[in-house]
């Protein structure tokens, strides 16, 4: 492992290529295009282990990523925004079938307006989709989530398909110094299918249809097996950290710092709010695992703050508040409140957050502001 | 009792043209294959979880996917070193309609796959709607034959001519009423490498409005009347599988409740429509065209 | 922790700039982070970059307001875009110009382009001029060794040549 | 059940759609020639030609008669189904 | 007005065509189907003011429907689960655009596994998309619901899509006995755009792209219309009563009987629970408006219950809750329960909501069980 | 200064082509024109809000959908007592890949439309990835050239003539390098009712490499030289408009980095396509075969 | 409040059979609710429907699983079928067949479809018996009328001619 | 700024793309004999025939010279842009 300093979206495609999946479907969009650009070099110049798809469309790009998946191999996408939107139906299905997956999502804002900047409203909005939901802080980190993600979502205590979301253009299109593992130390093993692989040698229905009884049995084998396994996310998170010696809180989330009040949010917005809080000596609290949502470490974390606050760059559209911030209200019933940052990739330097901080005090409980 | 490819006891209707045409082709090629359906009566009827009509491998995702599912299939199966015949299979809804960006696009990109689309002319699964390949005049639950309009009022779509336009190698036409030209075209196509079609016809008692024991007598009268011909098209030649008789197409639509609208003059419209295309048809093989010509 | 901004143009590489000084940064030994300020602009537009170099590990994400060094690819620039806006008091600013402009490092880049490179390509030749003006806040050497990996061959070489070149023929005009 | 995949393939076999039949369609064992020709037709896969004779499963068979329809010497007939 | 016993769906198509919208896209899904074919059959007898467009996708009604608002007609949709899950990108532009566009939803479950039968997850899953949801009792308030809509919607103050949910199967498919006016009275006036119509008399662009600030205060508009319209929810749902003789609670929710405990629900599955809560005394209210989320009636209404128990149809994956239950628990601190019942169809009669209801005093709170 | 129809001020590349041609098609059509446009280089470069290059009416709303939101617009236009021109126009890759099920989707049901297709061959706005109008053997971001792969694989997707098999009344190629030609042909496609198609050949200076100011001289080039023949197809009957001097596809393919590792045999491999194609061309224009043929 | 559930196959028109019901009760002056149980099943495949029929508006949304009356139209699924499940105390039961089954209500529907309609179309015959068998829960009238309405012109007629006959031949069996 | 429409059309104009220029086209009225082809191809919609004349709109015209590259009487030159 040599530390190097890199584009996030090479830092990517560099361990995608390592990871080996059999089966890429690619469709560019900003800002995650760089990474099947880079994978398209490794391709055309005989580096790449795994057949490029060049699909027509994201839904084909998802769907073609099921098909292969659901033959029995390791299968890579990369999207945002519109493409993930336009894949929302898929989704599902992926979940559903259990596939285990893995996709980068670069965030960015959903149209209209279009806007090809950074913000979450693309991966929040398929949170109810079933898949596991990562949210990285750095480029190192989406580098070791991807490790993790690969090996979390091909666990036979798992079998779903995961997104490792990163900040678009802040992660994806910045240079940023990050230690690639040169080979994965036979961390992440070949995949194997037990459940899932269309061999006509041992044939198989997938995809069958339920009516009313089997379909509420296997949506609740969905979530059950969603809400079991933040041990395996854990295990995974400390055996990653024993072998590349790096690890990221609990694995699910990480706090930083100490303080009565905290502050909670995800992604690579959490470096600022990290810079002011050794300044105004709060919490940080950050979201790495968004899905499942670990509501028992959150509401562990939370217990007894005078205030939360929840930075976050999506909205839930009519609730008055994002996401992030319902989804954490629901732990917690102390003093909270909102504030709605970076839309559509709005620059949100630690002087602007400073600003915000300091008007928690004034704010109402349950209060939503919206900062430019 | 089953097919070494599927088992009997699904729900298809009695009398299903759509079945009968799935098993063939299955048949034909046999069991190293591995299918990818799209959503529509064949899903539908055949694998009610936990049971499932198929021997052979089988995978339904979405309505409108299964030629980029079949992508994915193919490429994964080739890497692991197989060389299943990948099929992509689907109604005239999933694959001409919602699912045709898919089979565009997989096409275009020309994946080792074989496409079949089964043409009952509608949208069955969901209560008879018109979908493009609804012929012109047909009656269906959303182009009703009502006092002002009568059905459907645009030609049906040609999607052999298209899949051929993308450089498909080759595509087919064909018709449940005749299983050994079927056969051999499935077997045909098995044998070139790159993406194939084969456009099959098959009639849908219930949808068509007509008595279950005659899907084969209409998968017939199509053809002899000449509103579905037979031809294949490799490599851009064009090649009449079988010159029809030219019964009058009124002998196609007696029966048919979808059509008991018809006038006279409908009648005739359609009649000519039949003679102008096959002399067409018949131009073009004879003149030994391309019709492929990629830019 | 230093902070670069750079004033470009769609096309002329400002962008490229701010990440091969990175790397030549990381080269020198320390941490560093790029990068652009992106929109839908094409060839000709005024674009931006950023530079940040410390000697730990870079704990921020946001645009710099308040740059140490501004370098402008693009004497025309001077025209449409406040360069100096933030700058930090004692900041450097450093410019492709024929002219000489008080206060500010001058080269003329696109006259050293023209003769080593052949084209008015001068994101490479300010670099040169960068790590002079700065007092060689990032070397020459990991300028020059960065420019090569990403311009393997003959054209890594020749803006090499310009880097060398506008380093040696930078200087500081005086108010 | 994870994630819905059926492993028994075939065992749709199981349904009992003979139950559906209104008209049941016979073999004449003296007139079938053994064709097949039934049998390539059949929806419901639910023929069978055993030492040249066509065999029906009524298990299965739902009745539609496409292969009376089909059967080239006449060789089928059919009866209501007894209730 | 007469009542007549109609199929809910076909009363739907009856109330459209009066609402006389100028261009009606379709495509057929189970359960929505029987909606498009009755508009079908007025179009082919010549008793239709609008034109039909027999779309090849989902994606594509939505895109005519906005197209034909964007041009300043009024214009209508229906559709159900995977094709409302196919619009799901066109959605979230549609709300940008503020386009007053209604569609009904016929609500069914969401693949995989496939399923035709009625649950929430296809609009609760498109929650966040800007759109108003409202969500019918049954096939009545539904006509009522498609009438206030369009009035809504259209209201200057508003300009925002809005989907009527109604219970697939449950109400599409049932014979009941309504009142589907024979004529509007003038309530709903000709729609006629102020904003947004494609006139090459007064030339306009819409659907511009932005970038960051702009985007993010046109999203904060977005935001504060969905916030700031509750009065003309009321409003309009005041007025129809006073018209034509209906009233549904406040308009927002309706809170039905007495008790120290509550039951939160939606849709045609109210009825049930209104039947239980006679038997068994607690309160049921239903939430009729659910974007925007009415957070103060429903806090006012919950406030100082023993316990809240929310009975819902859909589950956002990985929380261990349904999103109904996410959204109730940000206004409300007690015990709370919740029961994710009734996925894929599944039959809820009284009797099962009754041995539900009683294992409430046993549950913890936050917990969640899934019934069948 | 601007035109009647657009401003200046946009921030389309100097030299670019596409902005070219949209501007030529807009001044063809004239006022009366409602353009429904997709995602790309022609949105993102016109229309950054509060600001509009248009002077007609303009939107834009994915880039999957141009041609169902035309569908709108135009049955809205009409309920409303207009007769626009209503233009469903974008890439290649709006119009080809993404968006070709909603363009299908609109010539199967027959609206009264004009699709224009901007080809600069290559998703641009995104930075130079492959489209299926990508030509063969074209470097692009996502098909580099490489030490294995030579670019591109697949031929160009013939989209003009999948369209005259979708039953399109007109169907048209053209290049902004022959702009009365293109204005004949818009002209023509307002004169006729129901969905036409032009496919309209624009170079892009940034994703071709090439100096800004040799756009027109590509335009016209890529038709001397036969790889993009300017016909049109009107009721199914092609008729070829302009008969090139066959100048070597070298001297297309120089001063292009797109084509920069071009070998002479892949070189060859091209030029005899162009003869081949050429060479049908005429064979079908003389056969006077109709090219529609519905079922 | 009456509650009935009718037993059919796939296009026999059960579902229609228990709206044209709640029609009529409608037109009786009731209120009436009707609904099919729903599946992917095709013609052929056993399937229910239920009618509810009240003096009040109808408060509930449930299968019936407790049905007053039963409504069989097709002998055969006595064989696959638990045609009485969950039949109250007291309940009828109507079935369409030639022979006769004690303790039920039987008539010979399709005989009389055949007769009056020309097809074995029995599901509106059955109406017919079931007015009967209810002691006129609702009446022979607003189920002719309910008919007529469905089925305009000759259809109508012929069905409401099968009605009025399987009225009248309808036959309650001893146990 | 309901739902981001536009009614100021054209309003693009107040952008001055001529920043981009490296290079300046030049029409010399003495060549030009005002056959508009020029304006035919520029994309930046810079120029207007007056008077017979080409006139170059400076304060947006990109540089791209496509102009300069197609009038057929080479009535347009170019120069660098002064800086
Ligand atoms: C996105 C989406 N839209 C609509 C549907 C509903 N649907 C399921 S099958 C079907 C019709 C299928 O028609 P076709 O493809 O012709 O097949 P058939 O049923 O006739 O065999 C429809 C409309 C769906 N499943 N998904
Ligand atoms: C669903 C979706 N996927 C991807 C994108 C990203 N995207 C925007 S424009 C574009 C390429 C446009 O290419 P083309 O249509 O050829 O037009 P051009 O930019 O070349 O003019 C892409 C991939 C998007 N906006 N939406
Ligand atoms: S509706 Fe038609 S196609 Fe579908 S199962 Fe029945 S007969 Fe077959
Ligand atoms: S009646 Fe139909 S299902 Fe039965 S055996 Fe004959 S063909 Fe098969
Ligand atoms: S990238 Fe090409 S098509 Fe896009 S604006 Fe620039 S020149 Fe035009
Ligand atoms: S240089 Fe280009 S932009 Fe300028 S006037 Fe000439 S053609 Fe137009």
């Amino acid at each position: 492992m040599v530390k190097k300093i890199e584009e996030g979206s090479h830092a990517v495609a560099d361990v995608v290529r390592l990871l080996n999946p059999g089966v890429l479907a690619m469709y560019p969009i900003t800002p995650s295009t760089h990474i099947p650009e880079r994978l398209s070099e490794f391709e055309a110049n005989g580096e790449l282990g795994g057949k490029i798809i060049r699909v027509e469309s994201e839904f084909s790009a998802i769907s073609a990523v099921v098909g292969a998946s659901a033959r029995g191999i390791r299968a890579y996408t990369a999207t945002s925004s519109q493409g993930l939107a336009l894949m929302h139906e898929v989704l599902f299905a992926a979940s559903g079938m259990r596939l285990p997956i893995v996709i980068t999502v670069a965030n960015r804002a959903l149209s209209a307006p279009l806007n090809i900047f950074n913000d979450w409203q693309d991966s929040i909005s398929e949170r109810d989709s079933g898949w596991l939901q990562f949210y990285g802080e750095d480029s190192q980190e989406v580098v070791d989530l991807m490790i993790q993600a690969y090996k979390i979502a091909e666990d036979k205590r798992v079998l779903l398909p995961t997104m490792v979301c990163m900040d678009g253009f802040f992660l994806t299109h910045t240079y940023d110094v990050i230690d690639v593992p040169e080979d994965l130390k036979g961390f992440v093993p070949d995949y194997k299918p037990e459940h899932a692989f269309l061999d006509p040698k041992k044939p198989m229905t997938q995809g069958a249809w339920a009516m009313q009884e089997p379909y509420f049995k296997l949506r609740k084998e969905l979530e059950e097996a969603q809400r079991s396994i933040f041990p395996v996310i854990k295990e995974v998170h400390d055996d990653f950290a024993k072998v590349f010696g790096r690890s990221y809180g609990d694995g699910l989330i990480e706090v930083y710092g100490e303080g009565d009040n905290a502050v909670v949010t995800m992604g690579s917005f959490s470096t600022n709010l990290k810079v002011l809080a050794d300044k105004l000596g709060f919490q940080v609290i950050r979201i790495r695992c968004y899905r499942p949502f670990p509501d028992k470490e959150l509401a562990a974390a939370l217990k007894g703050k005078e205030s939360v606050a929840v930075f976050e760059k999506d909205v839930s559209y009519g609730t008055g508040h994002g996401a992030v911030y319902n989804d954490v209200r629901t732990v917690y019933n102390g003093k909270m409140v909102n504030f709605i940052v970076g839309l559509g990739g709005l620059d949100v330097p630690v002087s602007a957050l400073e600003k915000m901080y300091k008007q928690v005090p004034e704010m109402k409980d349950a209060e939503t502001r919206w900062q430019i | 009792m089953s097919s070494e490819v599927i088992s009997s006891g699904h729900s298809a209707c009695a009398g299903c043209g759509e079945i009968m045409g799935e098993r063939m082709v299955l048949e034909a090629i046999g069991k190293d294959v591995i299918v990818c359906q799209a959503t529509g009566c064949m899903e539908v009827t055949t694998t009610p979880y936990p049971k499932t009509t198929f021997k052979v491998p089988w995978v339904h995702v979405t309505f409108e996917n299964a030629a980029s599912v079949a992508s994915g299939v193919v490429e994964a199966d080739r890497k692991l070193g197989g060389d299943a015949t990948v099929l992509a299979i689907g109604g005239d809804g999933g694959m001409m309609d919602i699912g045709f960006r898919a089979l565009s696009g997989a096409l275009e990109r020309g994946h080792d796959i074989l496409v079949v689309i089964t043409d009952n002319e509608a949208y069955m699964n969901t209560g008879i709607q018109r979908s493009s390949g609804t012929p012109k005049y047909a009656s269906t639950t959303t182009t009703p034959a009502g006092k002002v309009i009568p059905g459907k009022l645009q030609w049906k779509k040609n999607i052999a001519r298209i899949a051929v336009a993308h450089g498909a190698p080759y595509v087919a036409t064909a018709s449940v009423g005749f299983p050994q030209d079927l056969a051999a075209k499935v077997k045909k196509a098995k044998s070139i490498r790159g993406p194939k079609l084969i456009h099959l016809f098959t009639p849908c008692p219930v949808g068509w409005g007509f008595d279950s024991s005659k899907t084969v007598y209409y998968a017939k009268k199509a053809v002899e009347t000449g509103l579905w011909p037979l031809y294949e098209v490799e490599h851009g030649k064009l090649k009449i599988d079988q010159k029809p008789s030219f019964a009058p197409v009124e002998e196609y639509f007696k029966g048919q409740k979808r059509y008991k609208h018809l006038t006279p003059e409908l009648i005739a419209e359609i009649e000519k429509h039949v003679k102008d295309r096959w002399a067409e048809l018949e131009k073009q093989e004879a003149a030994g065209i391309n019709l492929q010509l990629l830019p | 922790m230093l902070e670069v901004r750079f004033h470009g143009r769609g096309g002329q590489g400002a962008v490229t700039a701010a990440e091969v000084l990175a790397v030549a940064a990381f080269g020198d030994g320390k941490y560093s982070q790029a990068f652009g300020k992106f929109g839908p602009e094409r060839r000709g537009a005024p674009v931006q970059s950023f530079t940040r170099v410390d000697e730990s590990p870079i704990r921020i994400r946001q645009e710099v307001y308040e740059p140490d060094i501004v370098v402008v690819l693009d004497p025309g620039l001077m025209k449409v875009v406040n360069v100096r806006q933030g700058i930090k008091e004692g900041g450097i600013l450093i410019i492709n110009t024929k002219d000489k402009v008080p206060g500010a490092w001058c080269v003329d880049a696109t006259r050293i382009a023209l003769d080593t490179i052949g084209k008015p390509i001068v994101n490479t030749a300010m670099l040169g001029a960068f790590s002079k003006a700065s007092g060689g806040a990032v070397s020459l050497e990991s300028i020059i060794k960065a420019i090569k990996e990403r311009f393997p061959g003959e054209l890594g070489e020749k803006n090499a040549e310009a880097i060398r070149k506008a380093s040696e023929s930078c200087s500081l005009i005086g108010v | 059940m994870v994630g819905g995949i059926i492993k028994d393939v075939g065992n749709i076999s199981s349904n009992k759609t003979g139950s559906w039949r209104t008209f049941r369609p016979v073999v004449d064992k003296n007139k079938c020639i053994g064709c097949g020709t039934c049998k390539m037709f059949c929806p419901d896969v639910a023929i069978e030609i055993v030492d040249g004779k066509a065999i029906i499963d009524y298990d299965h068979c739902k009745g539609c008669l496409i292969c009376k329809s089909v059967c080239p010497v006449g060789a089928i007939s059919s009866e209501e189904e007894a209730k």
